[in-house]
């Protein structure tokens, strides 16, 4: 395989891969600068891969070629709504963030197995017939090798994916709101003083990571599983989790971790192809993007510096 | 003092009744009988000796997982990775036990010690990196977790078995399977692993209340500078603290390997039993005898669990949901505590 | 008269104790009205009353004569209300600008425009003289530039009344002066200022008129011209109080702590100690004078084990000490109050009793065969704070619920029993009371009597003056001079400390 | 619930007598059956699914009540086996199916504590006077599928998607590539493993690569991860209506997974008739003729496995002859399709 080949097999794949944990690790970004760890991305986006298909299977006569889209809008509200609990417990009720995360990955997937076979009378849905389809686009996919490697047989959501990258990279360091976010997952007590309400800013920034959570689960189920069943999200939200802290909090950084990991995966199914790869046996293949977060980790990043409050419910007058 | 140990018991009382209340309410939601459902959960889980058995089976790696979770919470570690220490200690129970000869009296505990020790080992690195270089624990062990199930499935079948999606079973020698035990409960598979659990709660709670280790860790877990100051080794309390809280984990799969399974074969996902071990901590309010008792509910709940679509057509799934609630009720102990303390004072 | 700010009557409660019990106070316009009370006494509470962060059970707050509810810290903004609180509220990765800006900033088509506020911050902080760099990151600039951020950060907001909870606390000296010289360039312009400070010296040169509080409760509003320091301090503790520590010359023995050429970096790897000498010797308080920054921090990390030092040595009783682990120095014989309480000094979720063992747990009789005998170690605590007067319920308190002073004088009581050979105190008082100063000198005195050995350091010239016998003048990462506190003053002091020779020091006198 | 002490005999006698004094009114049935699912799920579109219907069927047939003639329990984890063994053996049942390889070391055990009930296992061998082992010719199966796949591929390229590199899906495997070298030894046979049956990422991933590399027929077996195979192949159809991409199912006709607006990209699927399995041993238990400590083997003879023909345009006429020929072959004996790697390549070399 030419090397140019090699790359077209790669990256289109990784591309898709990526999109979910790209979309969801912006929401533990915002999660986190607002000083909410959020532990809870896997069972925001089991919650949003069941609202995604479920609404699909549902609506897909009314919206037609359409649907996927709302479906991952319907998916990115109710995930959203969803993480409220998160948020009400994180921060009205100053619960263990960590563990209020751990009970929203239960309870997403007991809700969304529950509600299944309460729908559905069994275990899994139907496959959707309304999915998300790569598209070749038709003046940046001629050009020569970038165009075959990027620009054909891509998903749009990709792209959306990686251009809200930078929009929350505008977001939190250009405008006012990005400001305030960060200032409360740093110093709330200060963001206080300043007249910012710490409660609000960090209800919005989790609701945030809940629609994007969202995004991300109702994204993976419509391009890659097609259907909802107990096995549909297993391990992508905590891959997410891994991609905001690789990426040290900073939504770019989260969106290059992302691309690592969608990167290794890809490369691992991909070897048999690779001559290098060829003989390597699988299993190194498979736990290659973790090995590798981890030496990354110790090697190069152990610095990266958490939001200072992160993790601390912001209690009114007290230090 | 007496305030604060009533709200230590009242919490976790108040979220479980919570949790099971709210549970019924969704069972009246969706037009089942919440007391045939709860019914047929009590007949799951504790109906008869059958039952009780395979509770107390499910209730021992729980202690041990839940043991591993809290006693790197008390220094201030979250052991996000007790799911990956689980598998490496089950593979390392059933490699003890399947490729050594042995007589029991060797067999058997070393099987046990070299499953500790491969979870200590999983617990260590990222202790290590935590201590050396400042790494976030809970991303170190999340990786590890899914680096350990990946190796142990190459493992499981590439050098354990020829091919196979299992091992052999563990030789006798190297068995926890109590006959006595399931004579007593009709084939249960309650093994004498229940016992190393206990012990290993006792241990816990010596270390931590009783020794000056349990002094130090606590200390570095509270306040690094301080321990620091004091003439701690904050780095050698941190590597511990993940060691011993691995070690509790890889005994949590030695209960898998040589007790319930007596093999371990190749697993698509998590079982969850690192996860749950989050929730039983918690619930246990990190205490070494809180723990035995989460454990004990935990397990009942998800034993009993499988009752309920046979005998009142309840998904399982519905406890996952009130364990999830559990979980938030103890975690939002903030808001019972007020909740209690706006009662107290309205009695006054 | 017309007043600006009118608190009448407040109440406010805290579950199990009342902070502030019928207060009121009256602050006239242009004037710097001080706030004075013992720790706890209740004046960071009247003042979260006055700023919105807590709301009041009872009485009325009126501003130029309107009665206001003041609900949240952004209607005080808009009443022309600031706070420079006494822990600085400043986000540390973000800019001074970003600071000041911070919930009211300027935006063009939605973006924050930088350019205009860190121009708008940077005219403001040349009007008042604050010499403040708009875009430095707040982690790279020292405490006193800090403060004056936080004062820009009211002016900015348009503040016409300005309250400062304890701001000379972490300042030095100069610092001082210079924050004095902003108040009064504040004042000139028609602001309006509340000064709560311990340092009665500070009310009496700066202030015109004074509240005093105890216990919750106002006492009285006096005409600082008519009062003086003895009749404030009274008013305050409710007794009379002495200030002038009483001791007899010291009389120093055999060398007990030798520095020779000390070479310390910090964390970020900056030299901060570049050859200091210094002895101490048993039976002599010797007071290490400086500015902060100064590598007085550096200098006692490196003798107590917490910091590597680069070269240089470090003798104590003769042996070499130099880059030992913090048990082994501790072991060794040396106690050390640390310059951060809660930081370093105490596990605030420890119990008191906990707290009391915290370098000796693991020794007889405490522990044995690595198991604790909790019998012995909340004996030895009753003990201890019987002997060091600490208020709290009991052994069995966690260490955060006591307040400042009281947590103090639990360090001290727990490094001054291991009685150790030399005793390293850094800034020991700061923050507290009259009242808790003059029991923590008490002891210090009483340590160098019983011949050990004191460092201390302190930024505090008062506390250097009264309680050294010998004071070492720290510049630079240097020990640049040595001085008999009978023979200098706080004048030569600060100029030595700002790094003019000895020489030149005295030619100014 | 059952009472405590004296289970264990009542386990084997047909109908205990205080079964009876409770249900007074209602008749008890004369002979009942029931299953343990694995983690699948009765619903898994699947094997569980096919046994469950099959159970249902034989129910009806003989008019049992499902909950008391006939039931199924459902495994959520590999722990959960023996005790929902157990609990349809204490609940009286008179044969119990385990579904799966999975559930052979629970049913050997649970068959050694409770020798008067019945058991069976699918899928697997395991040896006990009590349990009836149903296995399938997966690997005749595999090979018509390979005949399919090589009468069907314009490029000479297929591709096997697998799911866990073992046994059972090596026999597959082995029998797939030894059906489409039968037809053209020329073809290129691609065979990767996703080593999971859920991953449905790394089965896109997998198909992707595939089809990127102009490999136009896939046959997958590897359960859900089979799920992103067709995602796959649904999307490249979609994309390019004329281009020839296909799937070959597994277990159940899949038809309906392949269906994309107006095309399909199913081929074929790999049908395995567990449902008739089940219901033919149930009845055989029911007269009296429980082939206890037997292997069954059901293979494309007696219609155990076979290939669905629901995709008439592309399962053309010719392909399935030329599958029927093949199936004629194997039933007379002509061919002895191989199982293993080893069977493999020994019968490629006879070719
Ligand atoms: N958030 C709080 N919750 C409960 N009690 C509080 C709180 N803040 C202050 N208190 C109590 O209110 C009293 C007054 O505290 P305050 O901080 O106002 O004192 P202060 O005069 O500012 O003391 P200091 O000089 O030490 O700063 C103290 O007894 C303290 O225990
Ligand atoms: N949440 C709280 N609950 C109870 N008491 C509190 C709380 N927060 C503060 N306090 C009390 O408020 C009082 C003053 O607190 P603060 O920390 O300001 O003390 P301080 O003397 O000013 O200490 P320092 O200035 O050295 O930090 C203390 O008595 C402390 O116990
Ligand atoms: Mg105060
Ligand atoms: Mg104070």
């Amino acid at each position: 395989m030419g090397f140019v080949d090699l790359l077209q097999s790669i990256i289109p794949p990784a591309l898709f891969f990526s999109a979910p944990l790209i979309f969801t690790a912006l929401g533990g970004v915002f999660s986190e600068r607002s000083g909410v760890i959020n532990i809870g991305l896997e069972g925001l986006m089991v919650m949003g891969a069941f609202v995604g298909i479920v609404f699909n299977l549902t609506f897909a006569d009314v919206f037609g070629s359409w649907t996927p889209w709302v479906s991952i809008i319907a998916a990115a509200i109710v995930s959203a709504i969803f993480s409220l609990i998160h948020a009400v417990a994180a921060v009205s009720f100053r619960a263990d963030q960590v563990v209020s995360g751990v009970a929203i990955n239960f309870l997403a997937l007991g809700l969304g197995v529950f509600l299944t076979k309460q729908w559905y009378d069994r275990g899994q849905t139907d496959m959707v017939s309304q999915q998300f389809f790569t598209r070749d686009f038709s003046l940046l996919g001629d050009i020569p090798i970038i165009g075959e490697i990027f620009f054909q047989g891509i998903y749009l959501t990709s792209y959306l994916a990686i251009v809200l990258a930078f929009v929350a990279w505008y977001v939190l360091y250009k405008t006012p709101f990005g400001l305030r976010l960060r200032s409360v997952g740093e110093h709330p007590m200060a963001a206080d003083t300043n007249g910012i309400n710490v409660y609000k800013m960090r209800y919005v920034a989790v609701i945030l990571s809940g629609a994007l959570g969202g995004l991300g689960g109702s994204v993976f189920a419509l391009t890659i599983a097609l259907n909802f069943s107990h096995a549909t999200i297993v391990g992508q939200g905590f891959m997410s989790l891994a991609a905001v802290i690789f990426g040290k909090w900073h939504p770019l950084g989260a969106m290059g971790a992302a691309l690592f990991f969608g990167f290794a995966q890809s490369l691992s199914v991909i070897s048999g192809g690779v001559p290098v790869l060829e003989d390597v046996p699988q299993v190194f293949l498979l736990i290659a993007p973790y090995v590798l977060t981890i030496l990354a980790l110790a090697g190069f990043i152990g610095r990266a510096e958490a939001p200072r409050a992160n993790g601390e419910p912001y209690i009114k007058g007290t230090r | 003092m007496n305030t604060n140990r009533l709200f230590n018991i009242l919490v976790p009382l108040i979220s479980v009744v919570t949790g099971l209340l709210a549970g019924a309410f969704i069972m009246l939601g969706f037009g089942y009988n919440p007391i045939t459902g709860y019914i047929a959960l009590w007949n799951g889980a504790l109906g008869d000796v059958y039952y009780f058995g395979e509770t107390i089976r499910q209730v021992t790696p729980y202690v041990l997982t839940g043991l591993a979770v809290a006693f790197a919470f008390r220094s201030g570690l979250l052991n996000i990775g007790a799911e990956g220490q689980v598998i490496v200690g089950w593979l390392a129970a059933v490699w003890i036990g399947t490729a050594v000869e042995a007589p029991m009296y060797i067999h058997l505990p070393l099987a046990i010690i070299v499953a500790a020790l491969a979870g200590a080992f999983w617990g260590f690195i990222p202790g290590l990196l935590k201590a050396s270089r400042g790494v976030h624990e809970v991303i170190i062990t999340i990786m590890l977790n899914y680096t350990a199930l990946y190796s142990a499935n190459a493992v499981v079948r590439s050098v354990l078995s020829d091919n196979e999606d299992k091992t052999p079973d563990v030789a006798a020698t190297a068995s926890l399977a109590s006959e006595w035990f399931q004579n007593m409960t009709y084939f249960s598979r309650m093994h004498y692993g229940i016992f190393i659990a206990l012990f290993a709660a006792v241990i816990m709670w010596f270390i931590i209340e009783r020794t000056s280790l349990g002094y130090e860790l606590k200390s570095v877990g509270f306040n690094e500078y301080a321990s620091k100051y004091a003439g701690m080794s904050v780095k050698r309390n941190i590597i511990l603290s993940m060691v011993i809280a691995g070690a509790f984990a890889g005994l949590a799969g030695a209960m898998e390997g040589l007790g319930t399974f007596g093999y371990m074969s190749v697993q698509s996902g998590f079982n969850n039993l690192g996860f749950d071990g989050i929730a039983v901590a918690l619930l246990g309010a990190n205490t070494a005898i809180g723990v035995v008792l989460a454990a004990f509910l935990f397990g009942a709940l998800k034993v009993g669990a499988l009752n309920m679509p046979t005998e009142a057509g309840v998904p399982t799934e519905l406890v996952d949901v009130i364990i999830a609630l559990i979980i938030f009720f103890v975690a939002s102990s903030y808001i019972i505590r007020w909740v209690i303390l706006r009662f107290k004072k309205e009695e006054k | 008269m017309d007043y600006v700010v009118e608190m009448l009557n407040i109440r406010k409660e805290f579950p199990g104790i009342v902070a502030n019990d019928n207060i009121t106070l009256q602050v006239k316009k242009g004037e710097i009205h001080a706030l004075l009370g013992e720790n706890g006494a209740g004046k960071s509470t009247l003042m979260n009353v006055l700023f919105g962060l807590y709301q009041p059970e009872k009485g009325e707050i009126r501003v130029n004569e309107e009665p206001v509810k003041i609900t949240d810290p952004n209607v005080a903004n808009d009443l022309g209300i600031g706070m420079v609180h006494q822990h600085f509220m400043l986000v540390e990765p973000f800019t001074v600008t970003q600071n000041i800006i911070l919930g009211s900033e300027p935006t063009k088509f939605g973006k924050i425009n930088l350019k205009e506020a860190e121009k708008k911050v940077q005219e403001l902080s040349d009007r008042y003289g604050l010499r403040v760099d708009a875009k430095a990151k707040i982690s790279d600039i020292s405490v006193g530039m800090q403060q004056r951020v936080e004062i820009l950060k009211t002016l900015y907001r348009g503040a016409e009344v300005l309250i400062f909870d304890e701001p000379t606390a972490v300042l030095t000296p100069q610092e001082i002066t210079e924050l004095m010289e902003i108040m009064h360039s504040l004042t000139a312009e028609g602001k309006s200022i509340i000064l709560i400070t311990h340092k009665l010296k500070e009310i009496m040169e700066i202030s015109e008129r004074c509240t005093v509080i105890r216990k919750g409760k106002g006492i009285d509003t006096l005409n600082v011209a008519d009062t003086n320091v003895t009749e404030l301090a009274s008013l305050m503790v409710g007794r009379n109080v002495s200030f002038k520590t009483d001791k007899t010359p010291a009389e120093p023995k055999e060398t007990v702590l030798k520095i020779q050429n000390l070479k310390v970096r910090d964390k970020r790897k900056v030299d901060m100690v570049k050859g200091m000498d210094l002895e101490v010797r048993a039976g002599e308080i010797v007071g290490v004078a400086g500015v902060d920054g100064n590598g007085q921090s550096e200098l006692v990390e490196a003798i107590t084990g917490l910091q590597k030092s680069e070269s240089g040595t470090i003798q104590f009783n003769h042996k070499d000490i130099t880059n030992l682990s913090p048990r082994k120095v501790t072991e060794s014989g040396v106690g050390h109050i640390p310059q951060d309480r809660h930081k370093y000094g105490l596990v605030l979720d420890f119990t008191i009793g906990e707290n009391m063992v915290l370098q000796t747990y693991y020794q007889k009789p405490y522990s044995k065969y690595k198991t604790l005998n909790y019998k012995e170690i909340y004996q030895k605590a009753e003990g201890l704070i019987d002997e060091y007067d600490v208020r709290t319920p009991s052994v069995y308190t966690k260490a955060r619920a006591l307040s400042g002073g009281n947590q103090q004088k639990a360090i001290i009581g727990r490094e001054i029993d291991r009685s150790p050979d030399l005793l390293i105190a850094a800034q020991p008082t700061r923050g507290l009371d009259v009242g808790a100063i003059e029991f923590i000198h008490h002891r210090l005195i009483e340590e160098r009597d019983k011949g050990k050995a004191v460092l201390l350091i302190s930024f505090e010239l008062d506390e250097i003056l009264d309680l050294s016998d010998r004071i070492a003048v720290m510049f630079d990462g240097k020990n640049v001079a040595e001085v008999k506190p009978e023979e200098t003053d706080e004048n030569e002091l600060g100029l030595l400390m700002a790094g003019s020779t000895k020489e030149k020091a005295g030619d100014q006198q | 619930a059952c009472g405590g002490s004296d289970s264990e005999e009542d386990a084997g006698s047909d109908n205990g007598s205080d079964n009876e004094s409770n249900e007074s009114d209602e008749e008890t049935p004369e002979f009942t059956s029931a299953m343990v699912t694995d983690v699948g799920g009765v619903d898994d579109k699947s094997f569980n699914q096919s046994a469950w219907e099959g159970l249902k069927a034989w129910g009806e047939e003989h008019g049992l009540e499902e909950g008391e003639g006939y039931d199924y329990a459902q495994s959520n984890n590999d722990s959960d086996y023996a005790p929902n063994l157990n609990r349809l053996v204490r609940e009286d049942y008179n044969l119990v199916f385990g579904i799966g390889y999975k559930l052979e070391d629970a049913i050997s055990e649970v068959a050694g504590q409770y020798s008067d009930t019945n058991f069976a296992i699918v899928d697997s061998v395991v040896e006990g006077d009590n349990i009836a082992s149903i296995t399938f010719a997966d690997h005749e199966g595999s090979f018509l599928a390979g005949v399919a796949a090589a009468n069907k591929t314009n490029t000479d390229k297929v591709g096997f998607v697998g799911g866990t590199n073992s046994d059972l899906i090596n026999k597959f495997e082995s029998g797939f590539v030894a059906g489409v070298h039968t037809v053209n030894p020329d073809i290129e046979v691609d065979v990767q493993y996703a080593g999971a049956f859920d991953a449905p990422d790394d089965g896109k991933l997998i198909a992707s690569n595939m089809f990127n590399n102009d490999f136009d027929v896939i046959y997958h077996a590897s359960g859900a991860t089979g799920n992103g195979v067709f995602a796959q192949a649904k999307d490249i159809k979609n994309n390019d209506p004329d281009r020839e991409v296909w799937v070959i199912g597994v277990d159940r006709d899949q038809y309906e997974e392949g269906q994309i607006g107006d095309h399909n990209v199913t081929l074929t699927s790999m049908v395995k008739r567990v449902d008739n399995s089940v219901q033919q041993v149930s009845n055989m238990a029911m007269d009296g003729e429980f082939p206890g400590g037997e292997v069954l083997e059901f293979g494309v003879e007696d219609e155990g496995v076979g290939l669905a023909d629901t995709h008439e345009e592309a399962y053309t006429d010719d392909i399935a002859q030329a599958v029927d020929e093949w199936k004629q072959k194997i039933i007379d004996g002509e061919v002895e399709v191989p199982q293993t790697h080893e069977e493999l390549d020994e019968y490629l070399d006879s070719l």
